[in-house]
């Protein structure tokens, strides 16, 4: 049983990658020239300067999709193992279990398409 | 229709104008009190509001109102007197709700208030004019008028923010400015902010004699710069009943359609780059530098062509110009189905423009748009066969029409209308006359007579109107250009209201607009 | 808008030897970036510079970059009007820095057809903005011309020229 | 000498740190050679010749680019959130060059054959949208923020397919490791007996990097540069350069689970991995220049509505087939 210490490789790949990163970045610091101008740190909005920040309580339509998208990642996941032993011509009752599990799995996008979630109407106010 | 307007409205004077040297068929006296009553007549008449501009007479102001018909040609021009210290009038955008455009536009060049207006910020100008410039005198923007001209800021609300659609964006064709209020990913208003252009058109014209006026119409919109310059020119011959040889007709009506297609095969590439596929750019592109070739053989320039002249043209057409043409068409005919297979035929592409910005045929009469925006809807109002000028007269071709009036209709309609240009060019070319290819006695410095013309162009946008009021000088007293864009602009606010920021996008593209154009 | 009332404080990179300038500045030159901002009828000749025909991606100035974070050359193709002047000064300065700028145009350079006597909206040249590297005359210039330009400019970064200057025969 | 270098680091970890120095120059030279290629690619299906001045046939060009974007300055703008703001591009790279570890290059040639070799790719490539919202939300600007959220959306929804799919290939393989994969694929290679879930898949990895016809995150047309509106220089080339890592990825995972990794006739394994793995690689490329943006919901939707049913009745079809066998 491989133990954590195991996957040092990866942990090795993970320190080399913030490297591989942070040493172009020091090199463009020491030999970038500079210019600072009185709306050079501004942020940028097509030219002018923009009408309040950007963090606001921003209304991501799309909310419902993450609900059903938990729902779904964490099942899908519980076949993997039924994924991994599964066995040829062996007993039926493994395809059984697959069906049932993917019925369900399937039941929450038809309530979803039914509810309406995947349908954007027009907003028009006034 | 006389009758029923002389019996309708009593206390005005009204008077039959003549079509072929005025441009508009009746001209009506009205007073600021019976403006209303006049505007409502109009309105119930189905009429639609053609153009709405102001000329500075030195002893009074008057605001001239062009009302026209979709159904049948019958141009009444409407004007009423103001008082030039305090010039203040009704405003109709109640009656019209487009209206409200031209007002503020005269509110900022004239300085008319105009009463109960929603409005009155600036459009074109900023705050560092300080007089108002199209006046022939100097006329200083009061205190109170400064403040009612002033931006407001928009306030920062909780949840929706708004974004600045600016000047420099990649899909707003030039330098148009569309305030976007966003709840989240859907628009609630989009209210255009313009004249980042402004280069002054109508007050150069003021002290430029009419030949030196030529080169402007080709900058006004650089992608039909003839179809402009040809407005220019058929005004002024219009004014000055100067009558043009077969001949030169017809070589106009050819390089305009050629100029036509380039400008609807610019498009197709603009629009399909704001929806995401830029290869169609460049193969459009293919064809149009076939087509600039073509042109720059006899006009000598490229883009901005100065090739017509009161009275004909500048040189006459050589036969390569003719094989060139000829060799073009057949070319191009072979190469629409290319466009049909990778651009029509694409699946992502029918999704981004099936109904989607649909303009209903009922609300065109209220916006007065032109051109493909309304053949989208279904309505067949081309001026080249409402009123013809030119060689279109005796060509015989059907005008495009669209069924619902969204995106994928516009795009079939001008798809449509290259091959139509493309029919009109072979007929023209068959039926070339010889002759002389300019009128003979033309005065080197023209004096047209004292009055006004009115002349209009279908440009690939829509319907070009030039109105020319002249006092025997050889400068114009006043010229004003009434353009499709900037009508056509009027629709994106309705339009995109509620829509997603792609179909905005999208909605903005299919209105095919040219910034230098609206802002004149 | 008299004096230019652009204030730019440019300071010098923290390592400077005379072989990496070279070797920046030659790669500086092989990929100009411009910034996607065209204004009037030259910005369509800046187009169909980078169409087939004239292809500006072949020195590798194709990448036009909608962001000025990201692009280091600005082509100011059209007529900069007084409300559009701020625009341009606050574009010109959120550039990183090393940055060039090349005038397109006759309304560019200096106002071009539009400047007569009580003109009221005009700039009347972009130099009284930003300071520029190359001027390209003509309304509007050919795309060869944009391409000369670029040659232009790519000369002044390095200092040699790329292509042989076609000699006038007469 | 090598003796004693060896039982003093000790074999595993020469091993790993041959791995590590041959994966970063393949990501280098083929960041390089891949921003020719899409520029090559461009210019030919535009009919026009891209990048030919600078050395010979252009090839020069991406080192231009490179040496270019280092010399330039890296802006930060003032009212930005600092931590999130350079943790961004940093952070975008990481599970890029994380899910090298686990790929079979060759038939012994894989830095540390993980018995769960597949978790490890599917768990590193969602985290690289994490550095997309960090940027996003960070750069406080307009356009970036409704890029980012767009990104999470697209990703969310591209993610369950993705799944979906690599789940049909294990039912087939019986096993997570994408070594047994590749031998398990000795004899027909899985997307002859799974067209339906290569495609999906296919599908899945083209929306995971944000590429035509699904780059609505940066789409340029409507929301300028997306998320990387405020990044400048250097900071942009790591986004340039973690794009491309990514399709090399996402098309070195397709061939390892759908095109039988380094098997081939007659050439040795790593030459039939490049190979397969460069083709789609130009077939993403040749996505983005014939293919327009698609809309926002049309996106989500398509996922929604299309691909999951789809994923669905392919893995009851496999698993009915599997137990006819």
């Amino acid at each position: 049983m491989k133990t954590l210490s195991e996957f040092y490789p990866v942990f090795i790949f993970l320190i080399v990658a913030i490297v591989f990163t942070l040493a172009p970045l020091l090199i463009a610091t020491l030999i970038a020239p500079g210019t600072r101008g009185n709306k050079t740190l501004n942020t940028y909005e097509c030219g002018v300067d923009p009408f309040g920040g950007a963090w606001i309580r921003y209304s991501a339509v799309y909310y419902i999709y993450a609900l059903i998208f938990i729902a779904f990642d964490v099942d899908v996941l519980y076949l993997f193992p039924l994924a991994v032993s599964y066995t040829r011509g062996g007993n039926v009752y493994e395809f059984y279990s697959l069906f049932v599990f993917i019925a369900v799995l399937a039941l929450a996008v038809i309530y979803a398409w039914g509810k309406g979630v995947f349908t954007w109407k027009r907003k028009i106010l006034s | 229709m006389l009758e029923d307007i002389k019996s309708e409205i009593t206390d005005i004077n009204v008077a039959e104008a003549s079509y072929p040297e005025r441009g508009y068929h009746l001209a009506i006296e009205a007073r600021k009190e019976n403006l209303l009553r006049v505007i409502k007549f109009f309105d119930d008449k189905g009429f639609y509001l053609e153009d709405l501009c102001c000329v500075d007479y030195a002893d009074y102001l008057e605001l001239v109102y062009f009302f026209n018909n979709h159904t049948e040609l019958f141009r009444i021009k409407t004007t009423i007197k103001l008082t030039p210290d305090k010039p203040s009038a009704p405003t109709i955008s109640n009656i019209y709700t487009m209206a409200h455009w031209y007002e503020r536009e005269i509110h900022e060049f004239f300085g008319v208030y105009f009463e109960n207006h929603p409005n009155l910020t600036y459009l074109f100008l900023h705050d560092g004019i300080d007089s108002y410039p199209l006046r022939k005198n100097r006329v200083p923007v009061s205190e109170d008028d400064k403040r009612l001209l002033s931006f407001p800021i928009p306030h920062e609300e909780e949840d929706t923010f708004s974004v600045n659609l600016g000047p420099q964006h990649p899909s707003t064709h030039g330098v148009l400015r569309v305030i976007l209020k966003l709840d989240g990913e859907y628009i609630l208003s989009a209210d255009p902010v313009l004249g980042y252009l402004h280069r002054m058109h109508e007050k150069m014209a003021e002290n430029r004699s009419y030949a030196q006026f030529l080169p402007n119409p080709a900058r006004m919109d650089y992608l039909a710069s003839l179809n402009f310059n040809l407005a220019h020119v058929a005004a002024v011959e219009r004014l000055c009943a100067i009558a043009v040889p077969e001949r030169a007709q017809y070589v106009r009506t050819i390089t305009c359609e050629l100029n036509r297609i380039a400008s609807h095969i610019f498009w197709l590439g603009a629009f399909l780059g704001d929806l995401g596929g830029l290869t169609p750019f460049l193969y459009g592109f293919d064809d149009r530098e076939n087509i600039l070739d073509i042109l720059e053989g006899i006009t000598g320039s490229r883009l901005t062509y100065c090739y017509f002249r009161f009275g004909g043209l500048y040189n006459d057409v050589d036969d390569n110009f003719m094989d060139a043409t000829r060799a073009f068409v057949k070319r191009m005919w072979k190469r629409l189905p290319m466009y049909e297979k990778l651009v029509t035929k694409n699946v992502i592409f029918i999704n981004r423009v099936e109904d989607v910005g649909i303009l209903e045929r009922d609300k065109v009469r209220r916006f007065g748009c032109s051109g493909p925006v309304i053949r989208g809807t279904g309505m067949p109002f081309d001026m080249r066969k409402v009123e013809p000028y030119a060689a279109y007269g005796d060509m015989d071709f059907e005008i495009p029409v669209g069924e619902n009036g969204d995106i994928l209709d516009r795009y079939m309609v001008r798809m449509r209308e290259i091959e139509t240009s493309l029919r009109i060019i072979s007929a023209a070319l068959e039926k070339l006359p010889a002759g002389p290819f300019n009128a003979e006695k033309v005065p080197k410095k023209l004096k047209p007579p004292k009055g006004d013309a009115y002349h209009v162009v279908e440009s690939p946008r829509g319907q070009l109107g030039v109105y020319i009021v002249s006092d025997e000088s050889d400068t114009p007293y006043r010229m004003r250009w009434r353009v499709p864009s900037y009508s056509n602009l009027m629709t994106f606010p309705h339009l995109a209201q509620g829509t997603l920021i792609a179909d905005a996008i999208a909605i903005l593209g299919s209105l095919d607009l040219i910034i230098p154009e609206i802002d004149r | 808008m008299g004096k230019r009332s652009l204030y730019l404080e440019t300071k010098d990179p923290i390592i400077k030897f005379a072989l990496v300038e070279k070797v920046l500045d030659l790669a500086r030159a092989n990929s100009l970036w411009p910034l996607g901002f065209g204004l009037a009828c030259c910005a369509i000749e800046m187009m169909s510079t980078a169409m087939a025909r004239f292809d500006i991606d072949r020195f590798g100035a194709g990448l036009f970059r909608a962001t000025p974070r990201q692009a280091d050359l600005m082509i100011v193709s059209g007529t900069v009007t007084k409300k559009m002047a701020p625009t341009l000064v606050t574009l010109y300065e959120q550039m990183p820095s090393p940055k060039w700028v090349i005038a397109m145009g006759n309304c560019a350079i200096s106002g071009g057809p539009f400047v007569f006597e009580g003109q009221y909206n005009v700039v009347e040249g972009v130099d009284l903005l930003v300071p520029v590297d190359v001027y390209i005359p003509g309304c509007p210039p050919r795309p060869e011309g944009l391409l000369e330009g670029l040659m232009k400019l790519e000369e002044k970064i390095t200092g040699t020229r790329r292509f042989p200057v076609p000699q006038a025969k007469w | 000498m090598i003796e004693q270098v060896i039982n003093i680091v000790g074999m595993a970890n020469i091993r790993v740190i041959i791995g590590l120095t041959g994966i970063l120059t393949l990501i280098t030279v083929s960041t390089l050679l891949l921003t020719w290629a899409e520029r090559k690619v461009a210019g030919h299906m535009q009919r026009r010749i891209a990048a030919k001045e600078v050395g010979p046939f252009g090839l020069l060009q991406p080192i231009a680019d490179a040496i270019k974007l280092i010399g330039k300055e890296l802006l930060t703008p003032a009212d930005v959130e600092k931590p999130l703001y350079f943790l961004g591009p940093i952070l975008i790279f990481v599970p890029v060059l994380v899910s090298f570890v686990v790929i079979p290059f060759d038939a012994r040639l894989q830095v540390m054959d993980v018995n769960v070799g597949i978790l490890v790719i599917l768990a590193f490539s969602s985290l690289s949208v994490l550095s997309i919202l960090i940027s996003g939300w960070g750069s406080n600007n307009k356009y970036s923020l409704i890029g980012a959220v767009r990104s999470v959306a697209q990703n969310i929804a591209y993610e369950i397919p993705l799944l979906l799919s690599v789940l049909a290939v294990v039912f087939m393989s019986n096993s997570l490791s994408m070594n047994d994969i590749v031998e398990a694929q000795k004899g027909l290679w899985y997307v002859f007996l799974q067209p339906i879930a290569f495609i999906i898949f296919f599908i899945a990895c083209v929306a995971e990097t944000n590429r035509t016809p699904f780059d609505l995150p940066e789409g340029e047309s409507e929301l300028v540069a997306g998320f990387h509106t405020e990044y400048s220089g250097m900071r942009f080339a790591l986004f340039f350069l973690a794009e491309y890592t990514n399709i090399v990825i996402v098309s070195a995972v397709a061939t390892t689970l759908f095109l039988g990794g380094y098997n081939g006739p007659i050439l040795p394994g790593i030459v039939w991995f490049f190979l397969k793995t460069y083709f789609l690689v130009f077939v993403i490329m040749w996505f983005r220049w014939t293919f327009p943006r698609v809309r926002f919901d049309q996106l989500l939707n398509f996922s929604w509505k299309i691909l999951m049913p789809l994923s669905f009745l392919n893995l009851i079809a496999t698993g009915a087939l599997l137990k006819l066998l």
